[in-house]
């Protein structure tokens, strides 16, 4: 399987996620500068965690227009997988391939620590590995991961089994506390209309060797890997 | 000689607003009681480099349009000045 | 060049008569504005370290590791494999108390630029943190700004902030201490020094452009606060994150070829520092245009140019021929390039502005007849020990929950989940254990790394204060399995030229000392803030100790979470119930007297050996040393961290309970194991004294099977403190 | 009726703007060649309950020395509405 990585001056997790793949896949994924306009067939392209252009203005506003994503925008219509984590998440908003936006959490603070996540669909090639209403734990690390949407978006979300994602305490229940960041109907990540594009704010990269505190994003890329091969 | 433009982005209404909310907070705690609703937004001026005020308004629109107002969740209004 | 400067003129520029006249002798004519701004940022004593240097000299700073001791940005020590860990640590006390999310990023900012010049990648970020009382109307609003701008900075550029420490006295209510520390990691021999070398050489400007940004910043740093400290503010930097992380790429894109002879950060005293070091370093002379310098302003003056301290700025020195390759690199970054002087063989800096010369100093002098003052100082008596008997008895179970809620010993949580503490996905164990452990990908190693100080010691007794924040250190690092390599240290006091603060330093220097000759755990670099005082109010004496230990398998690394029902609890250490300058004679009897715990720097060495080789031996389940607290508010934190109970079977001998359970001596550990007759046989071995004082149990912890208190509910206390102070905000 | 308040707050005049510079930087590669400086402040609105001009306008300037502005490297201004 062929993977492709996008780099934009101020990505930081780009390695992260490079592990992740390697670690599912046995080979390194390919790095893809965000001044290319061309860029080679793949088979899934993602965009990494990290604070593009500084997050300045808002956060992947102008990721969202560098070269790079007028082709990503192509390969998305074409059905190519694009994955959005984090930083990744919030150039695909502003890019419009996925809906909605992400405002600043609840508490104005940054957060890093682990997170419980519901799978709320795991039809889908991103979240094959995992089981529906399953529960896992994968650590987030971000300052602006509340999402929002108006009410007919979200409702069509829900609908459409769009949500892939959503926060939740340990036994899988929904709270205030446990959607900790604010996002509109503690939704962690979703899908676009035909679910070959998912965009999350938690970190499953950062969940993939037991020597760092938990496996639990492994079953995500070799689910992934899985569909994809 | 060049003009400026004052853009100011607000949030559009109904769009929740953490830290004009926190701002509203922190007033009443420093004794500001009757101090209502608190919106944030950001104030962006540019100088535009254009002497022509139709050329400016259109270019700053187009700049609102294509970067610095997120439709999603923003709004714009145009000054020059 | 401009007229020349006149005492009074020098005067403001902090220079004394003495200095200025020397100054004048060097160049045997008075200075002219832009030449006495140079002197008295060169002389300042933030670039000189003329109060310390004389101390400073008697640290250790060798062993069979080292690299690259106290002298260039950062010190440098031998990891094995071809690979070297690279570190430092740095104050902003100063700008920090004036704008604390700008004067905390920008710390951040630097600390990272003295590490990644070196040719290291920055693996990881520390911070040393010190507040006034938490009821001081400035402190949470200080509290909130230095974290926002530590994880402003960190985060962004993508290095993971793994650990540090924070704490609360009134003696900081008016001069903050924010102290940030960097670790990178090179290759052992690709590493880049500042000596400048081949005249002729072209000096290159890199990074971001040269505003007017803390104009004497540096000679700032260095002054006592009057009560105008807000007249002062015009001088605070703002960060830019983002440049810095496309400056740190570049260069190390940059560092990976040849072209570079030598390179530098712009950091306090920015041009000036920078370049005058470089050449002094290669005994060169050094000549730049000051019109080739990229300005972000219209108009700036050859002063202004010089003593900017604008951010995320580099000079370098590049090998003939190198100058194509390195613009192509700094312009694919988006980054300003400039070739703004030559290296010269003359030993003088000659500044030129629009075509005339505005300066021209000779720099062997500048830098090797830099003052140099032997302060008059006075130790202060030695403070009374404490007899725990004369204190009253308390119930244990009560004083532990207070403890735990206070603001020195509650959760830091609050802090470090703002930091991101996972980026780089080699974080093995995160912030809240005593070291944070890095893995080295991809040889499996891992680096332990902390930070500490107890200030409170340090005042009682400073050689004793000194000498145990070492050994502190050390211990925090032998805790978790790893071996101590070196410190780096940074020595926050107040004005050295009053004598009983010049003794707190040297008192404070010498413990350092002995320590660091006793563990083998040499001073590879550090930084010295002074004039950490307001109105006469000096802050606590702090010499905060960072220090990077080795792990040859990241897997070996072992937490203080309890982990198995039924396994044995082991006390390694002597305990003796020493509660003179402890927390709990300050939280609980409301007092701040008597002398610190002594340092028994063998049985720390032997103590901590056995330990880490019973770690390595793999017997044990988890680890805790025991400092702040003493045995039972350690034995709360293994078991909030584990969230599991314990049942404690220990006598407490003929010592009264609160000295038992709360007394401070040090040298200590408490160990869960499952083997405990194989840990006790192989302690006696090694003469090392060691008990069974209990057994993970339960959800509780129960002292002789009364007073029980659940883990959770300790857990409740501890975290509460800190998230709802900072609520608050 | 309730006054509003309508403040602006800038980075004073030499402080770097990392914000306002991206923007730039972004808007030049976004075609706009022209553009000259940019710099981008805040646009807080503020609801004051309060009738009186006077008052309203001393509670706003009050706001801003104690919260909303940073008299280290901010300036503010301030509009009734
Ligand atoms: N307390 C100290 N112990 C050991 N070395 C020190 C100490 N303070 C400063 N140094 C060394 O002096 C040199 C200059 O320090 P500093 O000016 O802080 O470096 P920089 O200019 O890179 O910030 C550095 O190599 C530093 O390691
Ligand atoms: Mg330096």
């Amino acid at each position: 399987m062929k993977a492709g990585i996008v780099v934009f001056p101020g990505s930081n997790r780009e390695r992260d996620l490079a592990a992740a793949f390697q670690r599912a896949t046995g080979q390194k994924p390919i790095f893809l500068w965000h001044g290319d306009s061309e860029i080679p067939d793949l088979d899934l392209i993602a965009l990494p965690g990290g604070f593009a252009y500084g997050d300045y203005l808002r956060c992947g506003a102008m990721a969202a227009h560098s070269p790079v994503m007028r082709e990503i925008r192509v390969r998305a219509a074409a059905g190519v997988p694009i994955l959005g984590v984090c930083n990744g998440f919030q150039v695909l908003t502003e890019a419009g391939i996925l809906p909605g936006a992400l405002l600043p959490n609840r508490s104005l603070a940054f957060h890093c620590h682990d997170v419980r996540l519901r799978v709320e669909n795991s039809q889908t090639i991103f979240t094959c590995g995992y089981e529906a209403g399953g529960v896992i734990r994968v650590p987030v690390a971000h300052h602006d991961g509340n999402y929002t949407a108006d009410a007919e978006t979200l409702d069509r979300l829900e609908d459409k089994g769009l949500v892939a994602f959503r926060y939740c305490d340990e036994a899988g229940g929904l709270s205030e506390d446990a959607n900790f960041n604010g996002s509109a109907r503690s939704i962690a990540g979703i899908f676009n209309d035909s679910r070959n594009v998912l965009g999350l704010m938690p970190h499953p990269e950062n969940a993939t060797d037991p020597l760092l505190g938990g496996t639990d994003g492994c079953a995500f890329f070799e689910g992934l890997v899985g569909a994809l091969q | 000689m060049s003009i400026k433009a004052r853009i100011h982005v607000r949030l559009k209404p109904g769009v929740l607003d953490p830290q004009g909310k926190a701002i509203g907070n922190a007033l009443h705690a420093l004794g500001f009681r009757d101090v209502g609703e608190v919106r944030q937004g950001k104030l962006i001026e540019i100088e535009l480099g254009e002497s022509d005020p139709e050329r400016a308004r259109e270019a700053a629109e187009r700049m609102c349009k294509e970067l610095l107002a997120n439709p999603v969740i923003e709004n714009y209004a145009i000054e020059l000045c | 060049m401009t007229g020349a400067a006149t005492e009074t003129l020098a005067a403001e520029h902090g220079l004394t008569k003495e200095e200025f006249a020397r100054a004048s002798a060097i160049l045997d004519r008075a200075p002219n504005l832009v030449e006495l701004g140079i002197f008295s940022a060169m002389w300042s004593e933030h670039c000189s370290y003329k109060s310390s240097k004389t101390w400073l000299k008697t640290l250790p700073t060798t062993g069979p590791r080292i690299i690259c001791g106290p002298g260039e940005n950062a010190g440098i020590v031998d990891i094995g494999d071809g690979e070297a860990v690279v570190f430092k640590i740095e104050s902003h006390n100063h700008p920090s108390f004036i704008e604390p999310y700008q004067g905390a990023a920008t710390g951040v900012g630097g600390i990272l630029r003295d590490v990644f010049t070196m040719g290291a990648r920055p693996v990881a970020l520390l911070d040393s943190l010190r507040f006034g009382s938490p009821d001081h109307p400035k402190t949470r609003h200080l509290l909130s700004g230095v974290v926002a701008g530590i994880g402003g900075y960190g985060n962004c550029i993508g290095v993971p902030t793994v650990g540090g420490e924070c704490g609360f006295d009134p003696a900081y209510n008016g001069n903050i201490l924010v102290n940030a520390m960097c670790v990178g990691l090179a290759r052992a021999d690709r590493i880049f020094y500042s000596r400048a070398s081949g005249p002729g050489n072209a000096v290159v400007y890199v990074g971001a452009k040269t505003g007017r940004d803390g104009i004497h910043g540096a000679t700032m740093a260095s002054a006592e606060f009057g009560g105008d400290a807000g007249e002062k503010r015009p001088t605070v930097q703002v960060g830019d994150p983002f440049t810095e992380k496309l400056l740190l790429e570049a260069c190390l894109e940059l560092m990976a070829g040849e072209a570079i002879v030598a390179i530098q950060d712009m950091g306090a005293a920015g041009l000036t520092s920078s370049s005058v070091e470089m050449a002094g370093k290669g005994g060169l002379g050094i000549e730049l245009d000051l019109d080739r310098v990229p300005v972000r302003e219209a108009g700036m003056t050859a002063y202004e140019i010089m003593l900017s301290e604008s951010q995320e700025r580099m000079l370098m020195i590049l090998k003939p021929g190198g100058e194509d390759e390195a613009r192509r690199v700094f312009e694919k970054w988006q980054l300003d390039f400039a070739v703004i002087g030559r290296v010269t063989d003359s030993g003088r800096l000659v500044l030129k502005k629009d075509g005339a010369v505005a300066a021209e100093i000779p720099i062997a002098p500048l830098v090797g007849e830099a003052p140099l003052y032997e302060r008059p100082y006075e130790a202060r008596a030695p403070a009374a020990e404490i007899d725990p008997s004369s204190l009253p008895e308390r119930d244990p179970v009560a004083c532990l929950s207070r403890l735990l809620g206070s603001p020195d010993l509650s959760s830091k949580r609050r802090i470090w989940e703002q930091y991101d503490h996972l980026v780089q996905g080699n974080t093995v164990q995160r912030p809240g254990g005593d070291a944070a452990v890095i893995r080295v990908a991809p040889s499996g190693k891992a680096l332990a790394l902390a930070t500490d100080c107890t200030p409170r010691y340090c005042r009682a007794d400073p050689k004793r204060g000194g000498m145990q924040a070492v050994a502190e250190s050390w211990r925090n690092l032998s805790a978790v399995g790893a071996l101590p390599l070196a410190i780096t240290n940074c020595l926050n006091f107040g004005n050295p030229e009053r004598p009983r603060i010049m003794g707190e330093l040297v008192g404070a220097v010498a413990g350092m000392r002995e320590a660091c000759l006793a563990l083998q755990y040499p001073v590879v670099s550090g930084n010295v803030s002074l004039y950490n005082e307001t109105m006469g109010e000096a802050v606590l004496p702090t010499p905060v100790i960072g220090g990077v230990g080795l792990l040859a398998d990241a897997a070996r690394a072992i937490d203080l979470g309890l982990k198995r029902e039924g396994d044995a609890l082991i006390l390694v250490g002597e305990t003796k119930g020493h509660l003179g300058a402890s927390i709990y004679l300050r939280e609980i009897e409301d007092r701040r007297d008597g002398a610190p715990p002594p340092v028994d720097l063998a049985a720390e060495k032997r103590n901590g050996d056995f330990v880490r080789g019973q770690i390595l031996a793999g017997r044990v389940a988890a680890c805790h040393d025991l400092s702040d607290g003493g045995l039972l508010v350690a034995l709360a934190e293994m078991a909030m961290a584990g969230m599991r109970g314990a049942r404690l079977e220990a006598a407490t001998g003929d010592l009264p309970a609160h000295a038992f359970w709360f007394g401070e001596d040090q040298a200590r550990y408490l160990v869960e194991t499952a083997e405990p007759e194989s840990l006790l046989a192989a302690a006696h071995a090694a003469q090392v004294p060691a008990r069974r004082i209990g057994t993970v149990e339960g959800a509780a912890l129960t002292l002789f099977g009364r007073n029980a208190i659940s883990v959770s509910a300790l857990k409740a206390t501890n975290e509460a403190w800190l998230a709802h102070y900072m609520a608050q905000g």
